[in-house]
């Protein structure tokens, strides 16, 4: 391939955050705002996971039988992907209260269009 | 007409424009006045910093600055028309913010 | 080779998404590029994240917003 | 390990745990009372009597301090990997115990009073309160960059929450606005993170500091300075400095008065912590104290002159403290040990003097319920002890001796002097005189002025421990700015173990 993995992945992650902030900015509707931002949170968190990854490398999981010089040398880094878990949690909880309130609101104005909710 | 008239009507034809009908109160025009002022002096005195990167840019910079202020005057009321509570405006203000830090920091350190 | 698609995929899937009118297609269409960030962390070397993002990504998250549209409206003004 | 050294983590772990119990009693009001009380004494008890200490979580201390090291090949032991940090890693210092302590004082008012002036005190409140003040310490105590981010977001989530239950007209959509301008900081600033991780490979503060420090790693490279801005960019959101002050002075007026003076705390002690690692890894940068600087002044200036032409009283203070955010920026921009005590020093003066101020103004709302100043006046007759009470905080906001903020200000003004930026001493002290002159018109048009005729104020009486909270407040005021040594000698650690 002309680029490899991690190169692709991170542009990836910045297409996903570039496409999140673009929704975030334009869209009206507050349920699509949402997911424009769970987006952003996705573009971020596989920004993350691309740079623990080693091109050739194997899994970083110790298993029984696996010689230790192997695996110490060709193990991914695996700090960033116990890092991506604590963050995917923290997005979906975050975005289960955007949508409560979401729901609220939509009672008391019976839309859900950004500029008529948040406006002035 | 003495200048606080002058400022009053300049603050009621600004109020129009917006369609906000509420009656300018003596307090609302004074309170406009030194917050006006406040902005005006703050930011000429804090052009007066860039006399460490070069004296001539400061003097022409506040200058101008200066002459730009006295030109574009109520500035307050346009400002705080521009710092309202709607998402839009401070979504775009963010994004906007997002982009100088980055360039600044990243152009800013790379060419100085 | 298979992950570049799930890159494409991704991208795709998040335009695709937004672009829609009618919100519950959107919710559910969330899944898409969740479960490909979730395919694309197996092939980066990430099973446990891979096996946390199907779930949330590719499962609860669109479940949340078609809970959220069936509560509030379907179609966009 | 020792009885002290555990304490430090139980500054966390308590406040979380309690949170977490209270929010599962619903009905019960006697037992979430008694709850409530106990653990709002323990959060400014606990960091008296904790010893100073580093706490790595797990027990896995650096290998240097590890007794197995020893038969450890030099492989491992010639390298940096000996004294990186293997666990999260928790540093209790002086400073931090001063200001664990003064945020403990505030929430401790703001549990008792909201205690005390509702009929029925909800669990809910309480929980997201202690969650808050739980992570603001763990993100004062933590060293562990990412540990930092999780109890940021924690913290953002506890502060949507206190301004949802606070039931004030339009909390859901300021709420709203907060968290979907969050959704696009917070991922930017663990971007920032992921690309300080990438270049060093750390998360642990102290560990990023001493690779860049000893050329591990390239300093001048531009993916560290791409971290340095996203990861300020995600200090602006959490701290309201601009262009996030209108979004953090709409949630500090739609929460009630206890959860704004607790917010207000949250924000400047959240600058804190995160100003402190800013200048800690980015300092080397010389646009870092720039831009801080930079800041800082635009913070001051829109704030305090946005403060001036409010008409809501709750929005002024609001602005006047996202104003005062500004000085303690300023502090940490000029970047010497005189200018971050000093700046450490307004943290703490503020952080007291704005609560004394939202919970004094708050009686007010609890007499009328009423919060544009257009509609009111006349209050002194009705509320003369607290209207004393706020007239003192307004005048040691504005930093008048011998209150503390003006031991503060004379020392961010000295700092700014001796680093040969007579401008910005220039630009602070006007500032003071214009949050006194704001100040005052609010006080005058809200006390002073006859009362309107269509104003009701209800006959119930101020709960006495409101007056006795705002007499502390302004008992500490009075302390620090007698005796500012006791605040600096406390800081000082920390300022000049940073610079």
């Amino acid at each position: 391939m002309i680029i490899d993995t991690q190169l692709a992945a991170l542009f990836t992650a910045g297409a996903l955050i570039v496409i999140g902030i673009f929704g975030a900015l334009f869209l009206d509707n507050l349920i699509k705002k949402v997911i424009a931002l769970a987006f952003i949170g996705d573009g971020a968190n596989l920004f993350l996971v691309s740079l623990g990854y080693k091109a050739g490398g194997i899994v970083y999981i110790f298993l029984p039988g696996m010689a230790m010089s192997n695996f110490s040398q060709n193990a991914s880094y695996p700090l960033p992907y116990a890092l991506v878990l604590t963050s995917i949690v923290i997005g979906a909880s975050t975005m289960a209260v955007m949508l409560g309130i979401i729901i609220i609101l939509n009672k008391k104005y019976g839309s859900i269009s950004a500029s008529k909710i948040l406006g002035e | 007409m003495n200048i606080y008239d002058i400022i009053l009507k300049k603050i009621k034809d600004i109020r129009m424009e917006t369609g906000d009908n509420k009656p300018v109160t003596n307090i609302a025009a004074s309170s406009m006045l030194t917050a006006e002022i406040t902005l005006i002096s703050s930011i000429l005195i804090a052009i007066v910093i860039l006399r460490l990167l070069n004296k001539n840019l400061m003097i022409v910079l506040a200058v101008l600055v200066f002459v730009l202020i006295f030109m574009a005057m109520p500035i307050m009321p346009k400002l705080k028309r521009e710092q309202n509570d709607s998402l839009t405006s401070m979504n775009f203000y963010v994004i906007i913010a997002l982009g100088i830090i980055v360039t600044l920091f990243y152009w800013g350190n790379l060419n100085v | 080779m298979i992950e570049y698609i799930f890159m494409i995929t991704a991208i795709l899937g998040a335009i695709i998404s937004l672009m829609q009118r009618d919100l519950l297609k959107v919710a559910i269409l969330t899944g898409i590029p969740g479960a490909s960030i979730a395919f694309l962390y197996q092939y980066l070397q990430a099973p446990d994240v891979a096996l946390t993002q199907a779930i949330v990504g590719s499962a609860i998250v669109p479940v949340f917003f078609a809970l959220a549209v069936l509560r509030t409206r379907r179609v966009e003004e | 390990m020792s009885l002290p050294n555990l304490l430090i983590p139980l500054m966390v772990i308590i406040p979380i745990t309690c949170a977490l119990f209270l929010n599962l009693l619903h009905e019960r009001i006697r037992t979430v009372k008694v709850i409530s009380i106990v653990v709002a004494f323990a959060l400014p008890i606990i960091p008296l009597f904790a010893n100073y200490g580093t706490h790595y979580f797990g027990g896995y201390a650096p290998l240097i301090q590890n007794p197995i090291s020893a038969d450890l090949p030099t492989l491992i032991t010639g390298t940096a990997l000996y004294i990186f940090h293997p666990a999260i890693t928790y540093v209790y210092g002086s400073a931090q115990k001063l200001m664990i302590f003064i945020l403990g004082i505030v929430g401790l008012f703001a549990i008792f009073i909201s205690l005390y002036e509702v009929k029925k005190p909800s669990g809910v409140y309480i929980y997201l309160m202690l969650m808050g003040i739980a992570s603001i310490t763990a993100m004062l105590l933590s060293d562990d960059i990412f540990n930092l981010y999780v109890f940021f977001e924690i913290a953002a989530l506890a502060q949507v929450g206190i301004v949802l239950v606070s039931k004030i007209k339009n909390n859901y959509e300021t709420a709203l606005k907060y968290m979907i301008l969050g959704g696009i900081a917070s991922p930017i600033l663990l971007l920032g993170i992921a690309l300080l991780l990438g270049v060093t490979g750390n998360v642990n503060i102290t560990d990023i500091v001493y690779s860049i420090r000893n050329g591990l790693i390239n300093p001048q490279s531009p993916v560290l300075l791409m971290a340095c801005s996203l990861i300020i960019f995600g200090w602006l959101y959490g701290t309201g400095l601009p262009p996030f002050h209108v979004i953090k002075s709409a949630m500090y007026s739609k929460a009630l008065p206890t959860g704004a003076a607790l917010l207000q705390a949250f924000s400047v002690f959240s600058l804190v912590a995160f100003g402190v690692i800013i200048i800690r890894i980015f300092s080397y940068i010389p646009f870092t104290h720039v831009f801080l600087l930079a800041i800082s002044l635009i913070a001051m200036v829109l704030g305090i002159t946005m403060a001036i032409t409010q008409t809501d009283f709750k929005r002024l203070i609001a602005f006047l403290a996202v104003g005062e955010l500004g000085y303690i920026g300023a502090g940490f921009g000029l970047g010497t040990v005189f200018g971050i005590t000093a700046g450490l020093f307004q943290a703490v003066n503020e952080s007291i003097i704005t609560a004394l101020l939202f919970i004094g103004f708050g009686t007010i709302m609890y007499k009328t319920k009423e919060t544009d100043m257009q509609k009111l006046g006349g209050m002194l007759v009705a509320t003369p002890k607290s209207a004393l009470f706020v007239l003192l905080a307004g005048i040691a906001l504005a930093g008048v001796p011998p209150f503390n903020a003006f031991q503060s200000k004379l020392m961010l003004v000295q700092a700014s002097l001796n680093s040969g930026l007579p401008e910005i001493a220039i630009i602070m002290v006007l500032m003071s005189i214009v949050t006194f002159m704001t100040f005052m018109r609010a006080f005058h048009t809200i006390y002073l002025r006859p009362k309107p005729v269509d104003l009701e104020i209800k006959n119930e009486k101020i709960p006495k421990i409101t007056l006795v909270a705002m007499v502390i407040f302004l008992a500490i005021c009075l302390l620090l700015g007698l005796y500012p040594h006791l605040a600096t000698n406390f800081l000082q650690g920390l300022a000049m173990s940073i610079t």
